[in-house]
């Protein structure tokens, strides 16, 4: 697969390691109510569609950003790529401003 | 002066230097590294103090400038690596760091790393069986931080038929090894 | 012996004549032949044996789809087995083997199967042979075996090299028949980067194969004439020998290019064959097409083959397969045939045509309507006979026959993505249909083109569209005129009433296997294929899927599109295994890290050992010792005692600096590190985010926004991944920088009671390192040796007094001999990881063994550790109830009660009395060493609730090794429990 | 009809007219009392056992293609019961010995040969865990051998003993486990349900379950509405996608797994011998092929088919173990898709809907489960309690913090 980096442009995957469902950006809070329940569904509960799926790939072997990849698990075809980093800027944001 | 002697990354008292066929390949020692990291907010102030006191315009993703006798190589998001001749600039970290201040995060690279220059004109031949860069059309003046031979590594094409190797230091052996299997192949 | 069925003209070199073997025998050919030309020039028909009948067989193709003519290649190490006749180019010296035969190919002992093949049917062996069970093992399944494979591997290490390249290109294109040819003419003129990749070592294809003509010349010099156009071009790649044999995402697509496979063997250091990763922005599919055969009794005979083939070895090889061949067909296009071989003076007897309305053919009888029924000759065609239209029947002598029943597409690399072809019913041929991988494009007779002139206009029409998507203009190549005949066929799959008419050549599935996998059930092409083996053998079916098909379709009344379409996976063909692998086999398999003083440990005769990629001393044997454990005890001891140096520098370390340095580590940590004072360190845990121990290490603070953290040697990768990720996706506001300095410094551990007596003739004199100066769990910059900058950090592994020096990587072979002689005085030793183990067991350090992924702060006795003040990763997973019931799992340390007895990590722990089983199982041993402190072994381990059992016997027992011994819980600190050492 | 000798030779000599379909081909009934979802190697499994073993009747089995098709028929055919974890040990035995009496069990040849299983070892630190991993597996009733180098080498004395960069220094020999024709073990099981009653349906996918007041009724298929007493999910891959139609969201990801298989060769690899240094693990097939795999893709996928790097990264691991292999070709390779799990293990559960039961979760590990899973499934579906070796596999353990976490690496289903 190829992954186009928003800096680098297109790079093989094989330079990225995979970690998962990009909704492990969205830690819970830890002094929540349902703290345990939270941090359950956020570590071990995944959507796991068939189709387009936001993921989470590190350029380990490169620029060593996480990017959020959006991706067909179907056809593997790439919609979207985005520094990860700003993807979580913009939750904490949406965090802060509830 | 401290009395220890260096040994270089393939653990000899002086640089290697292989020719075979077309290909030359060169053992880099004299090279300082440290790598800066732009503090949060902060990555204008860095760039402009490095343009300002050494000339150094940082470069943009996917390249590398020289400002002799410093060069600097794009790493990730607000992060390069200086170079500068290790005989002349063996402090370059606490250099870079005086230059940087608060705006940034200095740390010295030097040892981390070793470095391979391959000349020759089968460079394009040599590097397209070592590594997925885009190698023959690949400008002088980009630097990719990409696999060879299970290492990561940074590719730093110096001129047509120039290419500067960066990888772990520990490593040298194993890239050197593969780097020379491969110039024996094209040969 | 001499070329008796060598024609004139063809494409070889007749000055170029080369010696070689098969089976013992010598034989000649011409440069520019195959194994197969050359031994058919030679009048050799008879070239293998069938997989499960064992029937004699010649060859069918003449190219990579031949499921018969398989040979074992050269001998030893570079033994090939299963080559395609076909395929391999001569060379002088060739030698061949024919395989899966015994004794002889001509007396081959298990053709009995061939006797009994009524009993042999399709999946025979799901019925039977499981009475009396053992004997399946003992039995059955043994002479199975022995009589199933084809060729043979020697078991020597396979001596060549194989490269492995990656290759870049905005179009490419697979196949050089005349869409491929086209195609790149025209997409080289507009300037593209076109590579152009061709399985034969010839270009041209079906032109170099075929006496057509393009305009005025013959296509086999178009096509030199447009070589040469294109190998002027720099920005066309021409790659002939290069199989494409895998279409995979995003436009890469795989290849092998056998750079010396048409050698005797490689030049000393250049490769076999050269795996090549092709990054395409478009491809075309230009493969052709691929003959079938049709399905007749006794079908398989040495001598029968398609006819498109033999048309190859007239025209392109200058070789005839008999003196006397008839041609059976259901189309128009297999008359050239007949014409080709009496243009050369081959006898042709007749052209058998299933269609009543047939054309005529000059010279020749054309039979129409008719079909052949059987065929005889022992190991190779003697006669045919034919039914012909009005009934009666027809024996004709002939040596080989040439048969079609018309042309499928190539389009194996148009499914592997699960692309799915659909039926084109003008051709009666499956073509590419949806779902083609994205950036693919198909043109000429994989398209289902099947006209020359079709091929060679749709080549460069498909080059102009796909150069379009990528916006490059291009304008289609002039082209010369060509045949342009539309196809006339008439399906015919089979002869009905056939009692064995082969379909699948190489795994023996016949007619009559389909009706039996009807008759039970596996109408599915799927359970067809699985059930009968159809299209499982070395060929994957290219010749013998759709014919199946149509069989099963007439048996289910349903059309062939309705039945199912065949689908291909990688590879296209066979790739050899050695250029999957390139180099990084043997000691190269991964790179090799050597640690700054390796070249020194060389020197003292260090044993090495890996650790991870990492080679790092074992242990240093010294003279006189004859055993491990003497060199292990004397640095152990000789450390405890006076002081003892390790390298340790692939420790992982991570510069942490920032504003909010601090504050990242007290996240990342499960306990507090914000109020760690400059000049300080202090040991950490790391918990993953499911409360399990992840890595420990220390982060050793420089400045207020200046942090260095070490992580263990296995996990510096991993934690420094982890930390990125929380630096960039949980933490993204953070001030907080990162970065790897694992290898820029040489970092030894100075361990034992003299460590800073020794280190103090290295530290320069203003830094004060005195206990009150520098205390445990200090830090601080330094210049050793006369100036030059080292960091040191007062921690140890080891329970001693102990410090570790850091200093830039290229002075650490200077500095280790400068340790060693200014530990002179001291009796200092060096110490390996052995050493090294033993004194972190002695002191009750969890390590990997302990921190292995399942256990917990709890379990590692650090419970305390993980605060529930702050957030951080990990604690609240960690409160799960599982996780802190009374009985989990405590680190203990463990020794024998009778000292003698030793310890085994990875025993289990049982109470001292009752049953040795798993519900009396109390834990498990870790890590065990001797103590050469106690003089006793020692070990770690965990026990159920162990926290509480201290001074309780238990058993610890190996039934793996029939062990059994009593041993003693204690506290797992056995020296120094106080650390008093390591604060004095 | 029984299969046998006499019979295969009563049929040659008769034509082979009165061989008849292995399963038939039936519409689907208005409803059941247990509906099976998945007609792979442990959904006709779990038909079988619950026709032959507990008793039941009116038993449907619903495929949406042909049955086998899924990871039954897509594997490197390994059985073994070498499990380390006490969660895992007695039911991997469980099914070892399933699989041994299988054959004359089911009455269909599927050539469980126990050809013995070599995990080789190259540190000492694998080897402490071997001998952890070998007294678990005998504490269990498995069998278990530590072997040293020379005894590894009298074995396979073709693997690299001389030139590797991670020597081998011994390995845990498992001499009862070995390898089954996979396809086989699905035609068997459906033959068998077929024969017990069970209404084996192809083409027949589910779209969506119909569940009132808490329980579920029946399944809406694309052969239309189907009742049910019980429904039971057997569905691997496609597990998150089915069980979504009930409203659920599981602690499982679908990733790929490539196999390979080489051209056949005359016997050559006796057993099967897993790398410990590298991505690879290989045995024989009786018909010659050598049959391989790796790792995982690494990805989430449905797409049944793999990447370049992943064949390059087990065929260097492969060549390292075994240098002879470089003359050997590579065949075919094909993908399955794996139901990995949070930890690395299956769950056989009860659902918090009435009557729905899950069967999932089964990593790249599902084809040695296969008589175990049917079986204890059926245990489930029958008597709403799970079987005695099947306890540890419920839906809720990561709420309990009760992981069977054989690899330790934690809730990221790749590493498993």
């Amino acid at each position: 697969m190829i992954i186009d980096h928003p800096l680098l442009g297109p790079r093989d995957a094989q330079e990225f390691t995979y970690l998962g469902d990009a909704s492990l950006i969205n830690r819970p809070d830890w002094q929540c109510e349902n703290a345990l329940s939270e941090f359950h569904d956020y570590l071990y509960l995944r959507d796991n569609p068939a189709g387009e799926h936001r993921e989470l790939w590190y350029h380990e072997q490169g620029d060593r950003s996480w990017l959020v990849v959006t991706r067909n698990t179907v056809t593997h075809e790439i919609l979207s790529v985005e520094l990860a980093h700003d993807v979580a800027k913009a939750v904490t944001a949406g965090r802060s401003a509830k | 002066m401290h009395n220890l002697k260096a040994i270089t990354p393939l653990r000899g008292v002086t640089p290697r230097l292989d020719h075979i066929g077309t290909i030359s390949i060169t053992e880099v020692v004299d090279q300082a590294l440290a790598s800066v990291a732009a503090r949060k907010g902060q990555s204008a102030v860095m760039q402009q103090a490095l343009a300002d006191h050494i000339g150094l315009h940082l470069p943009e993703p996917g390249h590398a400038v020289i400002a002799a006798p410093f060069g600097a190589i794009w790493m990730g998001p607000d992060q390069w690596m200086i170079t500068a001749p290790h005989d002349s600039h063996e402090l370059l970290a606490s250099e870079v760091k005086e230059i940087a201040g608060r705006s940034a995060s200095v740390v010295e690279q030097t040892d981390g790393w070793c470095r391979f220059d391959v000349a020759g004109v089968g460079l394009c031949d040599l590097f397209e069986r070592l590594s997925n860069a885009p190698v023959r059309t690949m400008a002088p003046g980009s630097a990719i931080r990409t696999t060879m031979e299970h290492l990561g590594v940074f590719l730093w094409r110096l001129a047509d038929d120039h290419m500067a190797i960066l990888a772990p230091r520990s490593a040298a052996g194993s890239l050197h090894h593969g780097l020379v299997a491969a110039a024996r192949s094209i040969a | 012996m001499t070329q008796v069925n060598r024609l004139n003209g063809g494409l070889i070199d007749r000055s170029t004549s080369l010696n070689f073997r098969f089976d013992g025998k010598t034989y000649s050919g011409f440069q520019g032949d195959t194994l197969a030309s050359a031994l058919l020039a030679n009048g050799v028909r008879l070239m293998g044996r069938s997989f499960k009948y064992h029937r004699p067989r010649g060859v069918l193709t003449a190219g990579s789809e031949e499921p018969n003519a398989l040979v074992e290649l050269r001998s030893g190490g570079r033994q090939e087995p299963n080559t395609r006749a076909t395929v391999a180019e001569l060379y002088d010296g060739l030698d061949a083997s024919s395989q899966n035969r015994w004794p002889s190919l001509e007396r081959d002992f298990m053709a009995i199967n061939d006797r009994f093949s009524n009993f042999l049917t399709a999946g025979f062996y799901y019925k039977t042979f499981m009475w009396p069970k053992a004997f399946w093992e003992k039995l059955y399944e043994p002479i199975i075996r022995k009589a199933a494979g084809l060729g043979s591997l020697t078991g020597e290490d396979d001596p060549d090299l194989y490269d492995k390249g990656f290759l870049h290109c905005d179009l490419l294109i697979i196949g050089s028949g005349p869409a491929g040819l086209a195609a790149a003419l025209t997409a080289g003129r507009a300037g593209a980067q076109v590579i152009l990749a061709e399985e034969d070592f010839e270009l041209g294809g079906r032109l170099i194969a075929e006496s057509c003509t393009l305009a005025e010349n013959s296509g086999a010099d178009w096509v030199m004439q447009t070589q040469a156009e294109l190998a002027g071009m720099s920005n066309v790649r021409l790659m002939p020998r290069t199989t494409v044999f895998g279409a995979y995402d995003h436009g890469i697509y795989g290849a092998v290019e056998r750079n010396t496979d048409h050698l005797a063997e490689p030049a000393p250091g250049k490769p076999r064959q050269t795996l090549w990763r092709i990054y395409s922005k478009r491809a075309l599919i230009a493969t052709g097409a691929i003959e079938r055969p049709i399905a007749f009794e006794n079908n398989d005979r040495p001598g029968i083959m398609l006819a498109g083939a033999v048309r190859a070895y007239v025209n392109r090889w200058a070789t005839t397969p008999a003196q006397s061949v008839v041609v059976f067909a259901n189309n128009d296009d297999t008359h050239q045939t007949a014409r080709d071989l009496m243009a050369q003076g081959v006898k042709v007897p007749a052209i058998i045509d299933t269609r009543p309305d047939a054309p005529d053919v000059e010279g020749t009888e054309v039979l129409k309507g008719a079909e052949i029924i059987n065929t005889s000759g022992r190991l190779g065609l003697s006669a045919v006979r034919v039914r012909v239209a009005k009934g009666y029947t027809r024996d004709l002598f002939c040596e080989a026959l040439a048969m079609s029943g018309g042309w499928n597409p190539n389009l194996g690399l148009t499914c592997h993505q699960r692309g799915r072809p659909v039926w084109n019913a003008d051709i009666h041929a499956f073509v590419p249909g949806e779902g083609l991988p994205v950036g693919q494009i198909v043109a000429g007779a994989a398209k289902g083109e099947l006209t020359t002139d079709a091929a060679l206009r749709g080549g460069a029409a498909a080059a102009v569209s796909a150069l379009a998507d990528l916006g490059i203009t291009a304008t289609p190549a002039d082209l010369p005129a060509a045949q342009d005949a539309p196809v006339s066929l008439s399906p015919f799959w089979h002869v009905k009433d056939a009692k064995r008419a082969w379909l699948d050549f190489q795994n023996d599935v016949t007619v009559k296997d389909v009706k039996l996998a009807h008759q039970e059930n596996f109408t599915s092409v799927e359970h067809l294929k699985r059930y009968t083996t159809l299209g499982m053998a070395t060929d994957q079916g290219k010749t013998s899927n759709v014919g199946a098909l149509a069989v099963m379709a007439e048996l289910t009344g349903k059309s062939i599109p309705e039945t199912g379409t065949t689908i291909f996976r990688p590879p296209y063909t066979p790739v050899a295994m050695g250029a999957l692998a390139g180099r990084a086999t043997g000691k190269d398999f991964h790179p090799t890290r050597l640690t700054p003083s390796h070249k020194w440990a060389e020197d003292q005769g260090a044993v090495f050992v890996e650790v991870g990629n990492w080679m790092r001393a074992q242990w240093f044997p010294r003279k006189g010792e004859t055993h491990w454990r003497q060199s292990v005890d004397r640095e152990v001891l000789q450390t405890r005692n006076s002081v003892g140096v390790c390298d340790v520098t692939t420790l992982g370390k991570i510069d942490v600096q920032g504003a909010d340095a601090a504050d990242f580590l007290n996240f990342v940590y499960a306990n507090g590190f914000a109020k760690l004072p400059v000049g300080k360190v202090r040991y950490g845990l790391m918990l993953r985010e499911d409360g399990v121990a992840y890595d420990d290490g220390t982060a050793a603070r420089f400045a207020e926004d200046h942090f260095v953290v070490t992580t263990t040697t296995a996990n510096a990768v991993l934690v420094y991944r982890n930390m990125e990720f929380v630096r960039q996706c949980l933490c993204p506001n953070m001030d907080v920088q990162l970065i790897s300095t694992t290898e820029a410094w040489a970092q030894y551990a100075v361990a034992g009671p003299n460590s800073r007596k020794l280190l103090q003739k290295i530290v320069d004199p203003e830094f004060d390192i005195s206990n009150e100066a520098f205390p445990f769990m200090a830090c601080g910059e330094v210049t050793v040796c006369g100036g030059l900058r080292a960091r040191l950090f007062r921690i140890s592994f080891s329970g001693e007094l102990a410090y570790e020096i850091a200093v830039p990587t290229r002075y650490g072979d200077a500095m280790m001999r400068a340790l060693m002689e200014a530990g002179e005085e001291f009796d200092v030793v060096p110490y390996g990881t052995e050493a090294l183990g033993v004194m972190r067991i002695e002191k009750g350090h969890a390590t990997g063994n302990e921190i292995n992924g399942t256990t917990t702060a709890l379990n590692l006795g650090l419970g305390r550790m993980v605060s529930d003040k702050k957030d951080c990763i990990g604690n609240v997973l960690s409160r799960r109830e599982g996780m802190n019931a009374p009985d989990v799992l405590a680190l203990v340390g463990l020794k024998p009660v009778d000292a003698k007895d030793t310890l085994l990590a990875g025993g289990h722990l049982m109470n001292k009395t009752g049953p040795v089983d798993v519900a009396n199982d109390q834990g498990y041993v870790t890590s065990a060493a001797y103590s050469p402190t106690l003089q006793s072994s020692i070990a770690l381990g965990f026990v159920k609730g162990g926290f509480d059992r201290n001074g309780e016997q238990l058993r610890l027992v190996n039934p793996l090794e029939d062990k059994e011994i009593l041993v003693e819980i204690v506290s797992a600190h056995f020296v120094d429990p106080e650390g008093e050492r390591l604060r004095a | 009809m029984r299969y046998s000798a006499l019979r295969i030779l009563k049929e040659a000599l008769t034509g082979h007219k009165g061989w008849t379909p292995q399963w038939r081909d039936v519409a689907p009934a208005e409803a059941y009392d247990y509906v099976i979802v998945g007609g792979g190697g442990h959904g006709l499994a779990t038909a079988y056992y619950l026709a032959k073993e507990f008793g039941a009747a009116r038993i449907a089995v619903l495929e949406k293609g042909w049955i086998g098709g899924g990871n039954v028929g897509r594997n490197t055919t390994i059985i073994r019961s070498n499990y380390l974890l006490d969660g895992n040990e007695p039911f991997y035995e469980f099914s070892l010995k399933l699989w041994e009496n299988l054959e004359q069990d089911f009455n269909y040849n599927a050539m469980v040969s126990q050809r013995g299983i070599l995990n080789l070892v190259h540190s000492d630190a694998q080897r402490d865990a071997a001998r952890r991993r070998g007294n678990a597996m005998i504490l269990n009733g498995s069998d278990a051998e530590l072997l040293d180098t020379e005894a590894v080498r009298a074995m396979y004395p073709f693997l690299n003993f001389d030139d590797a960069r991670f020597p081998i220094r011994g390995g845990l020999l498992h001499r009862r486990g070995g390898t089954v024709r996979h396809d086989a073990v699905a035609w068997g099981y459906a033959r068998g349900a077929d024969m017990r009653g069970v209404d084996i349906i192809q083409n027949c996918e589910v779209t969506g379950f119909r569940i009132e007041n808490g329980a579920v009724r029946g399944v809406e298929t694309t052969r239309g509405y189907i009742g049910a007493g019980k429904v039971g999910v057997s569905v691997a891959g496609s597990s998150s996608r089915v069980m979504a139609m009930a409203g659920m969201r599981l602690p499982i990801e679908s990733h790929v797994l490539q196999a390979f298989v080489s051209e056949g060769l005359k016997p050559f690899i006796p057993g099967v011998i897993t790398y410990g240094a590298g991505h690879f693990y290989c045995s024989q097939s009786d018909k010659g092929g050598l049959v391989f795999g790796g790792d995982i893709d690494m990805y989430n996928t449905y797409a049944q088919r793999g990447n370049l790097p992943v064949v390059e990264d087990v065929v260097e691991s492969g060549i390292s173990l075994i240098p002879a292999l470089g003359r050997a070709r590579l065949l075919r390779s094909w993908g399955g898709l794996m139901d990995m799990s949070m930890d690395g293990s299956p769950f056989i559960d009860r659902t918090h809907i009435d009557g729905l039961y899950f069967n999932g979760g089964w990593c790249y590990g599902g084809f040695k489960a296969t008589p175990a899973s049917g079986y204890c499934f059926a245990h489930l579906l029958k008597t709403d309690r799970p079987h005695e070796v099947a306890t540890a596999y419920r839906l809720d353990r990561f709420k309990t913090g009760r992981m069977i976490d054989e690899k330790g690496q934690g809730a990221q289903p790749n590493l498993h």
